[in-house]
């Protein structure tokens, strides 16, 4: 398997997740800077996170009008896999990739720290080495990550089963209190309506590493690696 | 023509006698720009003109130094071919000004200062002191600099992972925000700051020049008073998302064989980088200031000399691989442009216009700089015996509700939250310790960083202060598992033309040298920070100390949470009852006299050689530093953490509020498994240490003799303050 | 010519900053203040002289990477025309 | 009475998201482009009849709040008035 990572001006979580693919999925990822206009041969293209372009005007905005982005756009049309995180799940709402769009965290700040996630979703190429409905810890860092959409997409992701990671407490309830950031229905990550394509705002990659004694994010990778290889 | 008259003389912040230096060595009036030069180069800021002589008497030296104070950042071996590079500079004038832009340039500044030695930054730490919370402005002033710090940190992508907040009235109109910075370098790719080879180009390289902060480092030295609000417009924005490019370009070009010099352009912009490179390579060097970038039209000799936009750097290189850099940089979208040449002159000439606007001997700037012995009268607070009725006479574990839920002993959550201190990937131990671990990228190493420092003890006594500043930071870094190795400060203090501050200062220096030689812990790196005063009121002495240890193999370490329930707790150290200074004594009985608890270097050594063997040895995995709040305190940290409770039945004496909440130095609380308890109680014989067992950790609540209380609640209040505060439910 | 392009939340979309100005102007004692929104606001400097050009450009300009059309809307002004 | 506040930011300080958005306008192959800045607007709805008192307060809470006055300018507009 190969894995393409886009790198932007002011993308700072490329390293991190090239690390959890090179040592988790056993993969060598491949860095593509994003004025190239042309994808390398690969099976699955990563959107990481960071602030592209410093998150100027809006986050993921500019860098949704990279040229590289139109050779994601189409590839996503092929039903290519494509996964962005944080950043990367701001500019696929951004290209239209994804529905729905992530504003401000109703706090008002950033934040950084270790949130519960359920796996709403695990019948998916990133998902399925988790059980359903498992609850799993996985860092968050960001300053609009909070999810919104109209009624009509919401009821559409929920039909579809669109919805791959919701925010919840310990006992794995959708609680307020469990939501970091106003996101609508708890959601932390969603798919499109062909499962191709993922954006999520936690970190995998941060929850692959023994050391912090955080590893719940091993098996998204696990998952990667063996449905696409 | 701007004809120099005595007022601009005066404005510029240059005096009588120095003025006469400048006449006399000129021969002739200077030119309005070569004063602006004379100005900034000669500003406590960049000159150290009154503090030079007590810093030199600081140990800067061990074998695992590379490099001391004099560079951009001090640089430490740190074994298997790798360095840490770090240091801590102050931005304190310009975060009272604009918290959130202040603090924000603070931290760009400080990356900068160790990205340009060939380091990747692996880890920001700031120490923040704002004034008491019921001050009007003091909400706003934390908020401001919090968000700042995470603006521009996360941002560009290198994790905070630690720091100091403190609140005290001393610092009502005058914050302070401290920012640290620690960067990994190959040792054999380290790049400095001294130029060389005649003919080379100077290369300016970054964002554009505009007139921001121009007469930054002329305020920054200055005291404060009611019109400074008029000097607003020099604040400075930072552009983290420039700095970034900024930082990856210098770092690919620095894999090419390059650069030949590199310095960042801070405080006092192009003239103190250009001067200092220059005089650092005994060489001339010749601008023509019409090359450089600018941001706004029609900018004078005087404005690009002086201005301090962010996110710029002067490097040299050699003329025949200018191209290669230039790539590099184009790649980047960054500035890049030539802006002059090295030669045997020893003399720096700027021309504007086709025309000659500065051309001065830079051993004028530099060896001419003056460097004052000020008079000083050390000031130490009389001891005095609070007494046994004026204690308190709460129980124990109600007063330490008190506290946890104070401004100054609460849970930092508030603030390192909005930080991210995960990104990168190598942090291991969180904020929330007693110090950040970082590992180095793809290996088992690790290193340890803390910032510490107790301006009341300095205060109260500056020569134990600035002791104990050093020691606390020491001991953060044994506790954890490191090895501590050398230090960076950031010297706060007031107006040193006063007998009493410059007593503070002389007397906290002398304190800290001490330490430093006892500990062989060198400073290898700082910054001062004077004139922190608003209308003749100084802030309590605060000389932040930013320490750095290395853990050779990450499977080995040691942090503060109680790990399991049925471990016995010991508090090791001597425990005499100091309660003068405490945050009992001055939070809980508002008694703010007498003498802090002193440092006896000798046991902390002993005790901290003490807990490295036994971490090493991996009789203990749980170890936490007795500070602020003493032992109660420090014991609750631990089953805060660790989410586990404690029981504790303690004979009358080990009960007191002396014994609880006092804060004698050199102090461990370890755990320790049935099965080990002997194997420690031999080693620690061995040292003579004196140690006491306390309880056990168990269930789910703390005990004490009669009195408990539960986790859950206790940690409620501890969590909560922060909030309440910022929403403004508590003052 | 210089041009403005105002953008502003969608009606119906939430806009914590708004609230949050609207929750502080009220603790400043501000009591007549009934609600706030917040946007943003891009000035612009156009080398065009013909005032439909700059109008429709700008339009483009505004669709594609000013305004996230799923949240927001626009509103272009003219202030300085070169005339 | 509804009343919007421009915030700019003051000529001179530097304003990296005015610049993204220039750079970015240019690259999408909008070569008019000679200069963006950004900045930020504020819509109020403020329960007050009088217009001169409106603005007075407003002005208030600009200085007080909403503008930053060390890096910004602002700048009231009255836009629908209810009488
Ligand atoms: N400004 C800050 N930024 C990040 N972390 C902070 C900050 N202030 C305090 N902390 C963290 O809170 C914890 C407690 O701080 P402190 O009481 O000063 O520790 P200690 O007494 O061990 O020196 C530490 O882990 C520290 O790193
Ligand atoms: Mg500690």
């Amino acid at each position: 398997m190969k894995a393409a990572i886009i790198v932007f001006p002011g993308s700072n979580c490329d390293r991190d997740i090239a690390v959890s693919f090179r040592n988790v999925a056993k993969v060598e990822p491949k860095m593509v800077w994003h004025k190239e206009t042309h994808i390398p041969d690969c099976n699955i293209i990563i959107v990481p996170g960071g602030f592209s372009f410093g998150d100027y005007l809006r986050c993921g905005s500019i860098a949704a009008n990279s040229p590289i982005m139109r050779e994601v756009v189409k590839k996503s049309k092929e039903g290519f896999p494509i996964i962005g995180i944080c950043n990367g799940f701001q500019i696929l709402t951004e290209t239209r990739l994804l529905p729905g769009t992530l504003i401000r965290n109703n706090c008002l700040s950033f934040i950084c720290k270790t949130t519960k996630l359920s796996v709403v979703n695990n019948r998916t190429y990133f998902s399925q080495k988790y059980f359903k409905n498992q609850i799993i810890d996985i860092p968050i860092a960001h300053n609009e990550g909070n999810y919104f959409a109209n009624d009509e997409i919401i009821k559409e992701l929920e039909g579809n089963n669109q919805i791959a990671f919701k925010y919840c407490d310990e006992d794995g309830n959708f609680s307020n209190e469990a939501n970091p950031n106003g996101s609508l229905k708890n959601i932390a990550g969603i798919i499109n309506k062909k499962g191709n394509v993922l954006g999520m705002m936690p970190h995998p990659e941060r929850a692959t590493n023994k050391l912090s004694r955080l590893n719940d994010g091993e098996q998204f990778f696990i998952s990667i690696a063996e449905t696409l290889l | 023509m701007n004809k120099i008259s005595k007022e601009l003389v005066e404005e510029h912040g240059i005096n009588e006698d120095e003025y006469k230096f400048i006449l006399s060595s000129l021969k002739r009036e200077p030119t309005f720009t070569e004063l602006g030069i004379f100005s900034a180069m000669w500003s406590e800021h960049c000159s150290y003109k009154s503090s030079k002589f007590w810093l030199n008497k600081l140990p800067t030296k061990n074998e695992n130094v590379i490099q001391g104070p004099g560079e951009n950042a001090g640089i430490i071996n740190i074994g298997d071919g790798f360095a840490a590079v770090f240091k801590m500079e102050s931005h304190n004038h310009p975060s009272f000004i604009e918290p959130y832009q202040g603090a924000a340039t603070g931290v760009g500044g400080i990356l900068r200062d160790v990205f340009t030695m060939g380091a990747r930054p692996v880890a920001l730490m700031n120490s923040l002191r704002f004034g008491e919370t019921s001050h009007n402005k003091t909400r706003h002033l934390l908020n401001g600099v919090v968000s700042g710090i995470g603006g521009y940190g996360n941002c560009i992508g290198v994790p905070t992972v630690g720091g100091e907040v403190e609140f005290n009235s001393s610092y009502n109109d005058n914050i302070l925000v401290n920012a640290m910075c620690v960067g990994v370098a190959k040792i054999d790719k380290i790049f400095y700051s001294k130029a060389s080879g005649v003919g080379n180009l100077v290369v300016y390289v970054g964002s554009k020049t505009g007139r921001d902060g121009i007469h930054g480092a002329t305020m920054a030295s200055s005291e404060f008073d009611d019109s400074s609000d008029e000097k607003r417009p020099t604040v400075q924005v930072g552009d983290p998302f420039s700095e970034k490019l900024l930082l990856e370009a210098c770092l690919e070009l620095m894999k090419e064989d390059v650069i030949i010099a590199i310095q960042d352009m801070g405080a006092a912009g192009l003239t103190s980088s250009s001067v200092e490179m220059a005089g650092k390579g005994n060489l001339g060097i010749e601008i023509d200031l019409d090359y450089v970038p600018c941001r706004e039209i029609n900018m004078s000799a005087y404005e690009i000399m002086l201005s301090e936009s962010q996110e710029r750097m002067l490097m040299i290189i050699e003329p025949k691989k200018e191209d290669i850099a230039k790539k590099i940089f184009e790649k980047w979208e960054l500035d890049f442009s030539v802006i002059g040449i090295l030669n045997d002159s020893k003399r720096l000439v700027i021309k504007r216009n086709k025309e000659i606007k500065a051309e001065i001997d830079i051993d004028i700037l530099e060896k001419g700089a003056p460097s004052y012995q000020r008079p000083y009268k050390i000031i130490n607070m009389k001891d005095c015996n609070i007494k046994e009725s004026n204690l308190s006479k709460e129980p124990p574990l109600t007063i330490l509700k008190q506290l946890v839920y104070s401004p100054n002993l609460s849970s930092r959550k508030w603030v390192w939250e909005q930080y991210d201190h995960m990104v990168m990937t190598d942090t291991v131990l969180n904020p929330g310790g007693d110090a950040a671990i970082i590992r180095i990228h793809d290996t088992n190493k690790g290193l340890a960083i803390t910032t510490d420092s107790t301006p009341r003890y300095c205060f109260a006594n500056p020569y134990e202060g600035g002791k104990q500043a050093v020691a606390e930071a020491w001991r953060n870094l044994i506790t954890v598992g490191s090895r501590p190795i050398a230090i960076t400060d950031c010297l706060n203090f007031g107006n040193p033309e006063k007998e009493e501050i410059m007593g503070q200062f002389a007397a906290a220096t002398q304190g800290m040298a001490h330490a430093c030689e006892e500990l062989d812990f060198p400073v290898v790196s700082g910054n001062v920070s004077l004139y922190n005063e608003t209308n003749g009121k100084g802030i309590n002495p605060t000389p932040a100390i930013g320490g750095v240890g290395v853990i050779d193999n990450l499977d080995i370490f040691s942090t503060h949470n109680f790990k399991r329930e049925g471990d016995n707790i010991f508090v090791i150290g001597k425990t005499l009852g100091s309660i003068n200074q405490s945050i009992y004594a001055t939070e809980i009985l508002q008694n703010n006299n007498g003498c802090p608890p002193k440092v006896n270097l000798a046991d902390e050594k002993n005790n901290g050689k003490a807990i490295q063997i036994l971490i090493k040895n991996k009789i203990i995995d749980t170890s936490h530093d007795i500070s602020d709040g003493g032992l109660l305190v420090a014991l609750a940290e631990m089953a805060l953490s660790g989410n586990i409770g404690f029981e504790l039945l303690l004979e009358k004496e080990f009960s007191s509020h002396r014994f609880l909440f006092g804060e004698d130095q050199s102090r461990y609380i370890i755990t320790l498994q049935n099965h080990k308890i002997d194997e420690a109680m031999l080693l620690l014989n061995e040292k003579r240490i004196q140690y006491h067992n306390l309880g056990k950790t168990k269930g789910a609540k703390l005990v004490l003799n009669e009195e408990e209380i539960s986790l859950k609640e206790l940690k409620n209040l501890h969590e909560s303050w922060f909030d309440n505060y910022l929403s403004g439910k508590e003052n | 010519m210089k041009i403005y392009v105002k953008i502003m939340p969608k009606e119906g979309v939430l806009d914590p900053q708004g609230k949050a100005i609207e929750n502080s102007l009220k603790q400043l004692g501000f009591a007549n203040v009934q609600g706030a929104r917040q946007g943003k606001i891009v000035e612009l400097n156009l080398d065009i002289k013909n005032k439909e050009d700059a109008l429709a450009l700008t339009r483009e300009m505004s669709e594609k990477l000013l305004a996230n059309m799923v949240i927001e809307d626009f509103e272009i002004s003219i202030i300085k025309d070169d005339l």
